[in-house]
């Protein structure tokens, strides 16, 4: 039961969403989708789980006097903070305009910003760090990645060159690599797929 | 330590700053850089030319602020060319947030002197129908009729009410259609779901990342042109001769790029300078 | 509230930046505050936009399939408890089954299927060189980076001949790829740059 | 003066009501005649569909495209009889001859389409200011089929691979030893461990940004359950942070199944395997910190990841770690091979738990995607040939009609 069922469960509910990409009629479709939204509504509840577990690690910390307890104190304000503006006003509690989206806009919004355009910096540094031409390997990566690069800046009788190579270089053999790749990572999920649905692979699954 | 192999194994802070410097100083600085337009900018272009004085445009703004700064410069120029052409603007939304983004970039426009002299009046010259659910289904039901699928517009009122909207049915009165958009439902939708079935006129602008997924639709026609990231919006502000912000931001992103290329370079001088000593 | 809005994502913004130079307090106060807001952002949003119209309205309109999906949820917080945590994995199952079937289609498809049709291409196109040229890369690209990819044959002579060539050419593309990036991610900081110096300061205009 | 004004006045007038008007309607008449009909309607069921649709084909009016009665448009009109009202359901363009009558398939949509009942259809050919219809077509009844005919390639794709790995998988539950080749990623696996160990310093474990249900996650799951087993048996600290709440409830039982194996579950510390948030650029910012305070030794990277790839590998290099990654998100592969140490490509992420387990079931597996890219190869360059001599029999082993 405990180990059984769930694999059974895998793998009834596998092999239905196989055939019923086969099958247009609509009684598969309307199972299929009642499915989708089963596994929404599921990872809803997980969500649950989340909190508790994000919430249980700072308490602790905090109870714990642990280094740092402070910014566990910042995270749960924080968290506190948004699920109190989210509900107090019932469904109208998110509507532009109000507390809760201010935080959004002027909290969330500027550092979410702000963590991705590190990228930037990151970008720079893991190129000056892995660009050299110790290999043949490393050599194709950087010269390609240069004369990428290059086609943004203004080099006078080179530019026309350049822009055409560039393009050349990203339609024709970076679409093939693409494709390659495209290829084997389609043949290792749905190999994966098979061995999850058959049981095979239940890694996932733990054990008692 | 010498000066080389300090250089090899360069604390990345520095780096950093050049970079910080690199983008920020060009900001302060106008400088008229030569860009090309390439020909899929030149194509949207010359088919928002072919359209006459009052055809309908239809907007959707399919992105949110993290790719602003991309894509918010291509929404401004956009309306503002709409604007001085007399094209009539209709905004939806695919995601939550382009409404909101819309508004923002149109707050820029409407303030700008030779705007102002026109005055679009909302309404009438522009209306902005808000966010509907449903991704691609969307697009769907608005081949078949857009006032049910977007019954009120963002503050509230009837959309068959807005002037605009008059004889507005479905797609058949859409004249073109431009979509801006950072994934998914964003050009790959429209394309699918509504230049195949209902002959669309699409045009696009997408986060650089996003464009090249997008080029296979413009070499088999079903794209009329595309803006690929910041080069494409400032190409877009050359072709219709208002040079804008995109413009400006591409002094920094030639900089930049000039200056990661060049720190590449040094980096394998000195790689090779000192490999040459050790061997010596 | 704009102003101080302003100035608050602006002192953020620099914290976050702060990291650049190494961990610090000012950086962890934004960094915590970023995870509860964000966590809790999340939890509200979904609650209102996902699990109203998606369970709750559809139970309250008499659609009772919808229980099923409410049960499976309930029975994967049961992890709570660990005497019958185990009946998780019955959720779990349905998750895993039901995307796996799903994934193995779409990726045979749109993966495999719709690639290969795309790469058969004829080899000589009649009184076009370039095109030529082109699908012959195309081909040898896409076939050499597949022999790349093969696990059962050691890359040894002629065989490791193709799969050095083959990742050349995923080399050559991931230099391509890397360039090409380069641009958007500028973008963002000049995003973050134009709102410090234009918004904030009004240095630029 | 004033009469000569007149006078012209009252000439023009005449010209104008007598000569000019009538041969201006003279000359619109040409618009206003209606185009020739569309001929050859016909209705019938929409192939491969839920049974909601029908589809309408006709001949093109002769004045499709070409005189001044240029056809602008072609309405479909459906009725329930034959000689009922004709309602309006659909415009396509001029040049078009094909339309599907499309409905929604919950009854209580007000867009429903009742399959099984009889329906009739007319089509119009329009002008800019008039419009002529074609006789009637029909009945026809919509109903919905049970095979999909345009999927049959991936029908056979489906069962032929299917038996490929369930066929080796049964070759190595007899026994068959298989040959796979090093892999480099892999071997490092190892020695990253080992370093970790020899330091003091925990090993961090990082899913990506994927749900449980993604195939990338899955198959991160089992490496990671491997992993879990060598740091136990090494005595190592494994941190697992996650940014999604099944994923993390997963990977903990994953750990602790990995920690079973080595004969260590006392070892096994649940608060390792944690939840930060699910946004993702808040969840990195959380891992940085990770990554710096806690001084990780070594950092996996192994599932789907996004953008936040090379914050994650930059900072990781930063601490100096030992980095080894691996997705199957092809955008974000360069940025791997960029910064971290070692790179798993695409299919050699899904590999790798094979390798690592070495177990023979899962090598079985490994054995069938090889056969399987045999195949596709063989097809891809015997297909690319034969399209060079305008032969496209391979292509349409591949061809799928949505």
């Amino acid at each position: 039961m405990r180990r059984q069922l769930p694999i059974l469960i895998v793998f009834v509910s596998g092999v239905f969403m196989v055939i019923q990409y086969f099958i247009p009629h609509e009684s598969f479709e309307f199972i299929y989708e009642y499915a989708m939204d089963w596994i929404i509504i599921i990872g809803i509840f997980a969500m649950l789980l989340g909190l508790w577990s994000l919430t249980r690690a700072s308490v602790s910390k905090v109870q714990a006097k642990a280094p740092g307890w402070g910014f566990s104190v910042m995270t749960l304000v924080g968290l506190a903070t948004m699920l109190f503006l989210g509900f107090y006003k019932g469904n109208k509690s998110i509507a532009e305009g109000t507390f809760f989206m201010d935080l959004f806009w002027y909290i969330y919004t500027p550092i979410q910003a702000t963590m991705f355009s590190l990228l930037a910096f990151y970008i720079a540094s893991a190129a000056y760090r892995s660009f050299r031409v110790r290999t043949v390997l490393a050599t194709i990566l950087l010269v390609t990645a240069l004369i990428i690069m290059l086609r943004l800046i203004p080099l006078g009788p080179i530019s026309g060159v350049n822009q055409w190579l560039a393009s050349w270089i990203l339609t024709v053999p970076n679409m093939a690599a693409k494709r390659a790749i495209w290829i084997g990572v389609g043949l290792g999920a749905t190999a994966t797929a098979l061995k999850i649905i058959f049981g095979i692979e239940r890694a996932y699954m733990g054990k008692d | 330590m010498n000066f080389l192999e300090k250089l090899l194994a360069l604390d990345r802070r520095i780096i950093f700053l050049f970079i910080a410097i690199a983008v920020a100083l060009p900001l302060f600085f106008t400088v008229k850089l030569h860009i090309e337009v390439t020909p899929v900018v030149r194509n949207l272009h010359n088919a928002l030319e072919a359209l006459p004085p009052g055809s309908k445009v239809l907007v959707s703004l399919d992105y949110d602020p993290g790719s602003m700064p991309e894509l918010q410069p291509m929404a401004e120029s956009f309306f503002r060319y709409c604007f001085m052409r007399d094209l009539k603007i209709i905004i939806i939304g695919l995601w939550p947030n382009g409404p909101i983004q819309a508004n923002s970039a149109l707050e820029v426009i409407l303030n700008e002197p030779d705007i102002k002299k026109k005055n679009p009046k909302y309404g009438i010259d522009y209306v902005n129908l808000g966010y509907t659910a449903g991704n691609e289904v969307v697009i769907e039901r608005m081949g078949s009729d857009i006032p049910v699928t977007f019954p009120k517009d963002y503050s509230g009122s009837k959309t068959e009410d807005l002037p605009l909207m008059k004889g507005v049915k479905n797609f058949n009165n859409i004249d073109f259609v431009y979509n801006l958009s950072a994934g998914y439902p964003g050009t790959v939708e429209w394309v699918l779901f509504g230049v195949d079935p209902y002959k669309i006129k699409l045009g696009a602008g997408n986060t650089a990342v996003q464009a090249p997924q997008i080029y296979p639709y413009l070499n088999s026609g079903q794209l009329v042109g595309l803006l690929g990231g910041m080069k494409g919006g400032a190409e877009f502000e050359i072709a219709t001769g208002h040079p804008a912000k995109a413009v400006k931001f591409m002094f920094s992103q030639s900089v930049s790029h000039a200056l990661i290329c060049f720190f590449i370079l040094i980096g394998n001088f000195a790689y090779f300078a000192t490999r040459k000593k050790k061997g010596a | 509230m704009e102003t101080i809005g302003i100035w608050i994502a602006a002192l953020l913004t620099l914290g976050i930046f702060s990291f650049l130079y190494k961990d610090n307090p000012f950086y962890k106060f934004c960094e915590s505050l970023f995870v509860g807001i964000s966590a809790g952002y999340w939890f509200v949003t979904t609650f209102w936009q996902v699990f109203m119209p998606k369970l709750a309205d559809n139970l309250v309109a008499g659609r009772l399939y919808y229980i099923i999906g409410g049960v499976f949820g309930v029975l994967m917080l049961l992890r709570l408890f660990p005497k019958i945590g185990w009946l998780s994995r019955w959720s779990l199952a349905l998750v895993v089954g039901t995307t796996a079937g799903l994934y193995f289609t779409r990726y045979l498809v749109s993966n495999g299927m719709i690639q290969v049709q795309n790469t058969i291409i004829p080899l000589y196109v009649k009184g076009n060189l370039s095109q030529t040229i082109g699908n012959l890369v195309i081909v040898i690209g896409t076939f050499s980076g597949l022999i790349y990819f093969f696990f059962s044959k050691e890359h040894k002579g002629a065989f490791g001949g193709l799969a050095k060539l083959g990742i050349w050419f995923l080399m050559l593309s991931f230099g391509a790829s890397f360039g090409y990036t380069v641009m958007s991610r500028m973008s963002l900081l000049i995003g973050r740059m134009d709102f410090l110096l234009g918004t904030w300061l009004g240095l630029i205009r | 003066m004033r009469y000569k004004n007149l006078n012209r006045l009252l000439i023009l007038t005449f010209f104008f009501f007598f000569l000019i008007l009538p041969l201006g309607q003279i000359l619109a008449q040409e618009d206003t005649l209606p185009p020739a009909p569309p001929t050859e309607v016909r209705a019938s069921d929409t192939q491969n569909d839920n049974g909601h649709s029908i589809t309408i084909t006709w001949k093109l009016s002769g004045d499709d495209g070409a005189g001044k009665k240029d056809v602008v448009a072609y309405e479909i009109l459906r009725s329930e009889s034959p000689a009922g009202e004709f309602v309006v359901r659909g415009m396509v363009p001029a040049g078009n001859n094909t339309y599907q009558d499309r409905g929604a398939k919950e009854k209580e949509d007000k867009n429903y389409f009742h399959p099984y009942h009889d329906f009739y259809y007319k089509v119009r050919a329009k002008t800019l200011n008039s419009y002529s219809e074609s006789g009637v077509a029909g009945p026809a009844q919509a109903y919905g089929q049970w095979f999909h005919l345009g999927k049959l390639p991936v029908f056979v794709g489906t069962l032929a691979f299917t038996i490929m790995v369930l066929a080796f998988i049964s070759l190595a539950r007899k026994g068959k030893k298989f040959y796979v080749r090093p892999l480099a990623g892999i071997d490092a696996v190892d020695d990253a461990i080992g370093r970790a160990t020899e330091m003091g310093r925990p090993i961090l474990y990082i899913l990506g940004l994927g749900s449980a249900a993604d195939i990338a996650t899955i198959a991160s799951f089992t490496i990671l359950n491997r992993i879990a087993k060598k740091t136990a048996e090494h005595k190592t600290k494994i941190i697992v942070p996650c940014n999604d709440p099944i994923v993390m409830s997963v990977a903990q039982e994953t750990v602790k199944a990995g920690y079973l194996d080595a004969g260590r579950p006392d070892m096994y510390q649940e608060e390792n395997i944690f939840y930060i948030t699910s946004m993702q650029f808040a969840y990195v910012a959380a891992v940085n910190g990770i990554m710096l305070r806690e001084k990780t030794a070594t950092n996996f990277y192994l599932g789907k990841f996004y953008a936040e790839s090379l914050i994650l590998a930059e900072t990781g290099s930063v601490a100096g770690s030992i980095q080894i990654s691996g997705t199957d998100e092809i955008a974000q592969i360069p940025f791997f091979v960029a910064a971290t140490d070692y790179t798993l490509i695409g299919e050699e992420l899904y590999a790798a738990s094979a390798y690592l387990g070495r177990e023979p079931l899962l090598l079985g597996a490994l054995k069938a995607q090889d056969l399987a890219k045999a195949i596709v190869m063989i097809s891809l360059a015997s297909g690319a040939v034969a399209a060079s001599f305008h032969l496209d029999f391979f292509l349409r082993l591949f061809t799928v009609q949505m």
